[in-house]
């Protein structure tokens, strides 16, 4: 190892109008490590990492590599740089194959055969090299989240990345598939890759990174080498507080049956059945997570129960059968059962982006008698008055109901959307990935409120990706796999790595040597043979 | 039907679907690179009036050819400007080149020809030939074949084998080369192809200007091949047909070929029949002239289904809020 | 936190944009050898300073009101209307049918009456895209192009078999009943002594136009409907969660936009012909889809740049009056108008943005 | 000063309202007088326009094209000083004692050009190509066609209309591939009225080497040796004569027939190798017969029906 550093950044300031994402930063990277960067919701990660990769202009401040300053005024000097980047939204395009999003922008030549060809050949090497498995000629669109953030990596090991950043990769991923990230990460930097990682998991930190930065606010507040502390420091120097990083909960009292969920079955419009007879049972006052690669039937299990799709079998509320195909299968009629619903996607599904945040309290209940002033006209200021209250209870920042949702970081949007579902006081809360892509200290107060709606006596169905969620929520856990229902398990009586093993369809214990990653990657291979057989009959 | 009433009317849908196709193949380079554009119509206007004019005046249509590829190529670079550079709205954009083509057209050409916004008429060398092709004469006689060579497929405009020319080769730029690539990915995820360090303005303008040639081949092959003039308006509404025909060929380029041929022949059918007799009464002429647009709408209600636009199509690309 | 002050957005932005536009203008007609600023003098004190003027063009504007609108409440929705072309001619024929075969007995109950029956007309021409579209996802754009087509074809057979008077050349209906009148500006603000709006064409059916304007505003930012037709424009799949119903608000949507559209024949038809022709509806479908995009359809930005149009409308027949400058000069202003305030508006807000956060950036 | 306003089709039509524009052009040259004309681009800006030129004291003011008819009804009489003239419109002359109507026989015309293209057909087929299905364009395709079969009853006529927009008077494009339609279908002489559409149509004629026959102005210019002949409709002169007759026009209505030369057919140097003697003694003879009322040509307008024709 040499004493000069793989990245310098010296004085990086980045504005967006009157937003100051960056102030003022300065980093040094040193080659052959990985180095954190941690911080709450627009502290300004992304947006520091997208300057060094070119993607954004900086106002003013240096970038040295390897200890020589470059200019990079967009990603095509950031690659002739060697650096590579797997941004938190990926930037694949969708009805592309594998291979042509790998060769986009890295052809040779103008034809594209030779180019296509030639990549082929060294995707194959690279899966070898770093168990970066997937179907080349694959559309990315009916790729699993796992499988495309491999073509993310593939993208930048084509170009022969030195350097690569990683913004939130595991925030949707599984836990092998977190795992099988890491060790990949380790293998790259035995070769003396550079790497930088962004998380807001005080676990991967401490597993994996040799020095971690902290951010608040668009500046840098701490650069320590990850030996020397510990993730209640780190909390704190995120947040500027002291962070409960366990969940606090007493046992479940649960009560009668809530929610009963028999043979429900689910086509999508592709013809591929989603859900394949899931029967589940949440009882009053107890919390059901539902754990699950995602892409397995958990989104559609959502969408059914909260009127969004269609589906055959029988749905009980409170003893009483619900409609699931016809006049009455919608949200409108959900919502009067008194089932409210924390969708999976609040950007497109749980919030209309350019509505104000008061307008998006109303969002789902503005036929609610409350919010209208007659016949005709709703009442802009009740619902404006109901939103301020929301917004201070629920400690949404910045408190302007007038802000339109755009506006908010993931994480106060996600509090917008708890609010109005948890205040309606439901019987049945649906809740869905309560806490993707949220900092620490909004997960903390999300968990507490999930928790607080359980004391009161109601059924709340939980979905998540994430284990350590589920595990430390839930009161049951129930996996799901390729539509079905794995198992269910007491949190208390099982750990990750069984769950992992549900979540891939394997109810048996494989052999020791056998890595799990291997494990269900053939299982997924199984299962996409299975679908592609039936897509080719029908 | 037999073959002698069949072959003209395939003709005439030949040679109606030419200028709608050029126009649709640029549609669809530009919307496959995420630019809408419903300035086709004034793309092709003014491209059929500078090169009558250009024509005219130089006596040779090939001149004229590039002087209308020219006019139409600055529409395209005025709608560069405004939904590229400045991240205006695209529809709004082509609304306006519309407008100013059907203005300027007019105006112009009352400036330079007095002639009341047409031109005057083109001859010789000034106006676009009829090619036939080889061995046209002596086939002619064969049976079946002979007329569908020799009067249906030679004997049209180089233009036209041209336009038919340029649905492989559209089909083969955009999924066979690099260009056609990046092309397809800006319009789907420009952000992708930023990242992978393409230029996202580059490409834009690269499918906007090509959108601005094949426009100014269509509006040129109207007035120096289907017609030796331009006269005011000329293009009646076909560039919205050929906005038409791109949506209900889901923006590919095989499908926009047969969606133009099937506007083509409809139009055809529609002006070869007309008053037809049922005995009991006379189908009203307007019935026919509706026809190709009831036609449309049944087919593409019943068979065609949704069509998906390119998904960044009609957003600017924005970075930076 | 916006980059600039609300008020620079809404009023510095077009009107530096407009004032580019007439700078390019100003160049065209200097082209063809003309004086521009005697050109527009010529259009404002013609078209702005005296009743009659303000009266020809309040006529234009309020059939740019009406198509404007209709673009405007489809575009909430996300849907392109380019069919209000057909949608007015299929409102014309359903005022001519109302005024021609009921017995009104005065006008007011005759306007109340066109107006519901072009309200349908043309509410049930933009029915079947509608519909098609939210069932069959068929492409609202061709559909309503092609029913512009089909409206003309059907509006040219019901004139020239049906409707027209015995013997007469002209494609037209033949004249509504006396009761059916409505009251011109001239009838309405005239005094013994002194006559306003001499002979414009504008008439009650303004005021409708302004009516329709603050409905369309109550529609949209006041009503459950309008909060159901804007989230559906925004996400679809939101709308789905919510319980909105795409179906629903689609065909809601554009039968509201298609009536919006049909109305603009109250004033053509039943306030100014008084007798259904077969162009009655004039361009002004297309022109309305320039005047909601220019208003960033909202129904007071519509109002603006309707009478922005009407100005230039009337302006410009002013203009080739006095001055033999043909008509389609007035077509390129439109167009300049348009492409400045409407497509090329970031070229001017850029640097006033800028410029604002400098100021800012200087008083912190 | 007089004044002259045109129709929505604009000045340079090729046909109709070019031939008022060179009606009031003659004038301007032969007298040394000024006039005063403008387009307009709305329907409702014919009414403004009347009175704009009413108000500003110019005299007679001379509309083209029918649609001016009730318009001038509305406002001749706020404008009892002013003499108005509707070409092609109609106008009571007895509730507007200041408002002349000048009507054409086109009907008339159409049928000598009709007698023509028999005459000159070979294959006993020729074709008639409308702007639009109104009842103006069936007159002359009503007229034309009882002229062909006046001369060969066995003849077929194609009669086709362009389309029923705006644009079906300004699509050369449309009315070329009729005209092919047509020559396929057998015609030999095709009849062209539809404006813009139809220089597609003579175009067409010219390059298929068939003959084609012009409408309004004289238009055998455009392809000389091609057309056959044009069914003149004398709006210049008329246009010409009202101007002359200035402040003092006779108001009431004018019908301008083959009588007073208000219709006729073109002859001059361009068509004269295609017209053969025997061609212009028929037609010149019949029409000294319809002259003399010994030949009755039936005018569509009339009964909104046509013999020979059915639409
Ligand atoms: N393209 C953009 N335009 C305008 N403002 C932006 C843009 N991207 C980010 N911002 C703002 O800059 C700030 C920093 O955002 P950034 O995405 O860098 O945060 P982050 O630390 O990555 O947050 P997260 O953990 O949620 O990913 C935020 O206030 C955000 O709203
Ligand atoms: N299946 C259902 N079960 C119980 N309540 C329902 C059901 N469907 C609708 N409602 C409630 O009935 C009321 C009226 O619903 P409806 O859908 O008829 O609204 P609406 O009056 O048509 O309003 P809008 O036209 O704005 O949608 C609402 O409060 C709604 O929440
Ligand atoms: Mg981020
Ligand atoms: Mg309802």
């Amino acid at each position: 190892m040499t004493d000069t550093p793989a990245i310098e950044l010296k004085g990086i300031s980045k504005s967006f109008g009157p937003v100051q994402a960056n102030k003022d930063i300065s980093i040094r990277v040193m080659p052959g490590t990985i180095h954190g960067i941690i911080g709450e919701n627009g502290a300004g990660k992304s947006t520091l990492m997208s300057i060094l990769y070119g993607f954004y202009k900086a106002d003013s401040g240096e970038i040295f590599i390897n200890g020589r300053q470059t200019q990079i005024p967009d990603s095509q000097a950031a690659i002739a740089a060697g650096i590579g980047m797997v941004f938190q939204h990926f930037k694949l395009v969708q009805n592309f194959t594998v291979l042509e999003n790998v060769i986009l922008g890295a052809e040779d030549g103008g034809l594209l055969k030779p180019s296509l060809a030639k990549a082929r050949g060294v995707l194959q090497h690279l899966a070898k090299e770093y168990e970066l498995n997937v179907d080349p000629d694959a559309m990315i669109e009916d790729l699993s989240v796992g499988h495309q953030q491999r073509v993310e990596i593939l993208k930048a090991l084509y170009r022969e990345a030195e350097i690569l950043i990683l913004d939130e990769p595991t925030g949707v991923l599984t836990p092998a598939e977190a795992d099988h990230l890491f060790r990949i990460l380790e293998g790259l930097k035995r070769e003396g890759k550079t790497i930088i990682l962004i998380t807001h998991k005080l676990r991967e930190i401490m597993e994996i990174t040799d020095t971690v930065s902290v951010m608040r606010r668009g500046e840098m507040t701490a650069t320590v080498k990850t030996a020397e502390t510990s993730p209640e420091e780190l909390a704190e120097l995120m947040v500027g507080r002291k962070v409960l990083l366990r969940v606090d909960k007493t046992p479940a009292k649960p009560g009668k049956s809530v929610l009963e969920v028999e043979n429900l079955r689910h086509t999508d419009s592709a013809g591929v059945e989603r859900l394949k007879g899931i029967s589940l049972k949440v009882q009053a006052g107890e919390i059901l997570g539902i754990a699950g690669v995602s892409g397995n039937g958990q989104s559609e299990l959502l969408q059914v129960l909260g009127g969004m799709k269609t589906a055959t079998g029988t749905v009980r509320v409170n003893g009483e059968e619900i409609d699931l195909t016809g006049r009455y299968s919608d949200g409108q009629s959900r919502r009067a059962r008194g089932i409210s619903h924390v969708p999976e996607d609040r950007q497109h599904e749980g919030l209309i982006m350019p509505y104000t945040a008061w307008e998006n309290v109303a969002f789902g209940y503005h036929h609610d008698p409350k919010y209208q002033k007659n016949a005709i006209l709703m009442d802009n200021a009740a619902i404006k008055r109901d939103a301020e209250g929301k917004i201070e209870r629920f400690d949404v920042r910045p408190p302007n109901a007038n802000l339109a949702a755009r506006n908010f970081s993931g994480g106060n949007q996600q509090k917008i959307v708890l609010a109005r579902e948890i205040e309606r006081n439901p019987d049945i809360l649906l809740v869905g990935q309560p806490t993707r892509g949220v900092d620490i200290g909004a997960i903390e107060f999300i968990h507490q409120q999930i928790v607080a709606l359980r004391d009161q006596g109601k059924a709340i169905l939980l979905v998540s990706v994430e284990l350590d969620e589920i595990l430390s929520l839930s009161d049951r856990v129930a996996v799901m796999f390729d539509g079905q229902i794995m198992g269910e398990r007491l949190p208390s009586e099982t750990n990750q790595t069984e769950l992992g093993l549900l979540m891939a369809g394997v109810t048996q214990m494989p052999d020791k040597d056998k890595p799990l990653i291997h494990v269900v990657d053939e299982q997924l291979d199984a299962q996409k043979e299975r679908e592609a057989k039936r897509h080719g009959h029908s | 039907m037999d073959l002698a009433t069949l072959i003209p009317v395939l003709e005439s849908t030949i040679r109606l679907s030419t200028p709608l196709l050029l126009a649709c193949l640029a549609g669809l380079f530009s919307e496959r690179a995420g630019i809408f554009d419903i300035g086709l119509e004034g793309k092709m206007l003014i491209a059929a009036f500078f090169s009558a004019a250009v024509a005219y005046s130089s006596g040779n249509v090939w001149i004229g050819l590039l002087a209308g590829i020219a006019a139409s190529l600055t529409l395209s670079a005025i709608h560069g400007l405004a939904s590229i550079t400045f991240r205006g709205n695209q529809l709004i954009s082509g609304v306006a080149l519309n407008f100013l083509a059907s203005g300027l057209t007019v105006l112009i050409s009352q400036n330079w020809f007095r002639q009341g916004g047409k031109t005057p008429t083109l001859t010789d060398g000034a106006r676009l030939s009829e090619w036939h092709l080889p061995f046209a004469d002596s086939l002619r006689d064969v049976p079946v074949l002979g007329p569908i060579y020799s009067d249906l497929l030679s004997g049209h405009a180089p233009l036209v084998y041209l336009a038919f020319a340029l649905v492989p080769a559209t089909w083969w730029v955009l999924f066979r080369t690099r260009f056609g690539l990046r092309l397809r990915a800006v319009g789907e995820a420009p952000e992708a192809v930023d990242t992978a360090g393409v230029s996202v303005v580059g490409l834009r303008f690269a499918a906007v200007a090509i959108c601005g040639i094949l426009c100014g081949i269509a509006g040129a092959y109207m007035a120096t091949g289907l017609q030796p003039f331009f006269g005011k308006e000329m293009t009646a509404g076909r560039g919205y047909i050929a906005l038409a025909a791109l949506i209900f060929s889901k923006w590919r380029p095989w499908y926009a070929l047969g969606a133009c041929l099937l506007f083509g022949f409809l139009q055809a059918v529609a002006l070869r029949f007309q008053n037809i007799d049922l005995g009991a009464f006379t189908v009203p002429v307007q019935v026919m002239d509706a026809l190709p647009y009831i036609l449309t709408v049944v087919i593409l209600a019943g068979f065609v289904g949704k069509a998906i636009p390119p998904r960044a199509g009609g957003e600017p690309y924005v970075k930076e809020r | 936190m916006d980059k600039m002050p609300a008020w620079a957005d809404a009023v510095l932005v077009p009107l530096i944009s407009i004032l580019l536009a007439a700078l390019i203008s100003a160049l065209v007609i200097l082209a063809i050898g003309h004086n521009p600023v005697e050109a527009f003098s010529i259009m404002v004190k013609e078209s702005l300073t005296s009743s009659r003027g303000i009266g020809n063009t309040l006529y234009y504007t309020t059939n740019f009101i009406f198509t404007g609108l209709a673009v405007a409440v489809a575009f909430h929705a996300r849907m392109f209307n380019i069919g209000g072309e057909g949608q007015v001619l299929l409102g014309g024929l359903g005022v001519a049918l109302v005024c021609l075969y009921v017995p009104w007995p005065h006008w007011t109950l005759a306007l109340v009456g066109a107006t519901v029956a072009a309200g349908v007309f043309g509410a049930a021409w933009a029915l079947i895209p509608a519909y098609l579209q939210a069932k069959r996802g068929s492409h609202i754009v061709i559909t309503t192009i092609m029913f512009n087509f089909i409206a003309a074809a059907v509006l040219n057979y019901v004139l020239v078999n049906m409707l027209r008077p015995r013997g007469a050349m002209e494609p037209a209906s033949g004249p509504f009943p006396e009761p059916t009148h409505l009251p011109t500006f001239q009838e309405m603000f005239s005094t013994a002594d002194t006559v306003l709006f001499r002979s414009a064409p504008v008439n009650v059916s303004f005021f409708l136009a302004v009516l329709a304007c603050f409905a369309v505003w109550l529609l949209i930012w006041r009503t459950r409907l309008g909060y159901q037709i804007r989230a559906f424009g925004h996400s679809e799949s939101a709308a789905r969660y919510a319980g909105i119903s795409p179906v629903r608000i689609t065909v809601i949507a554009m039968l509201i936009s298609g009536g919006l559209a049909g109305m603009m024949a109250l004033n053509a038809t039943m306030g100014e012909a008084e007798r259904l022709v077969l162009n009655a509806s004039e361009g002004a479908g297309f022109i309305g889809i320039a005047v909601a995009l220019m208003g960033r359809s909202h129904p007071f930005g519509i109002f603006m740049a309707a009478l922005l149009f009407g100005f230039l409308y009337q302006g410009g027949l002013e203009l080739a009056f006095w001055t033999g400058i043909p008509q389609q000069l007035i077509t390129v202003i439109q167009a300049l108008v348009i492409l400045f305030t409407g497509a090329l508006d970031n070229m001017v807000r850029m640097p006033l943005e800028k410029l604002f956060l400098a100021l800012r950036k200087g008083k912190a | 000063d007089p004044a002259l306003i045109y129709d929505l089709g604009g000045k340079f039509d090729k046909s109709f309202n070019e031939a008022a524009y060179n009606g009031a052009e003659r004038w301007a040259e032969e007298t040394g007088g000024s006039y005063r004309d403008i387009e307009i681009q709305a329907e409702a800006q014919r009414e403004q326009a009347l009175r704009r030129f009413a108000e500003a004291g110019l005299n007679p003011v001379v509309t083209t094209g029918f649609s001016y008819a009730s318009q001038i009804a509305a406002v001749a009489p706020d404008y009892p000083d002013t003499k108005f003239v509707t070409i092609d419109g109609y106008v009571d002359p007895a509730a507007h004692p200041n408002v002349l109507s000048i009507l054409f026989a086109e009907h008339q015309g159409s049928y000598l050009v009709g007698m023509m293209a028999a005459m000159a057909s070979e294959s006993d087929t020729v074709g008639f190509v409308g702007g639009m299905d109104i009842p103006l364009i069936r007159k002359f395709a009503c007229g034309y066609a009882q002229g062909v079969l006046a001369v060969n009853p066995d003849a077929t006529v194609i009669a086709n209309m362009t389309g029923t927009t705006p644009a079906a008077w300004n699509d050369p494009v449309k009315g070329a591939e009729l005209a092919k339609a047509q020559i396929s279908q057998g015609a030999d002489v095709i009849y062209a009225a539809a404006g813009g559409t139809g220089l597609g149509v003579l175009q067409t004629a010219a390059d298929e080497g068939i003959l084609s026959i012009g409408v309004d102005s004289n238009q055998n210019y455009l392809h000389p040796g091609s057309v056959l002949t044009s069914m003149l409709k004398r709006v210049d002169v008329a246009v010409y004569d009202a101007m002359t007759a200035g402040a003092d026009l006779q108001t009431g209505v004018i019908a301008l027939g083959l009588d007073s030369n208000g219709v006729g057919y073109a002859l001059d140097d361009n068509n004269a190798d295609l017209v053969s003697e025997e061609m212009k003694a028929a037609v010149d003879a019949a029409r000294e017969q319809i002259i003399a009322g010994e030949v009755t040509v039936h005018d569509y307008s009339e009964d909104d029906s046509c013999p020979a024709l059915d639409f």
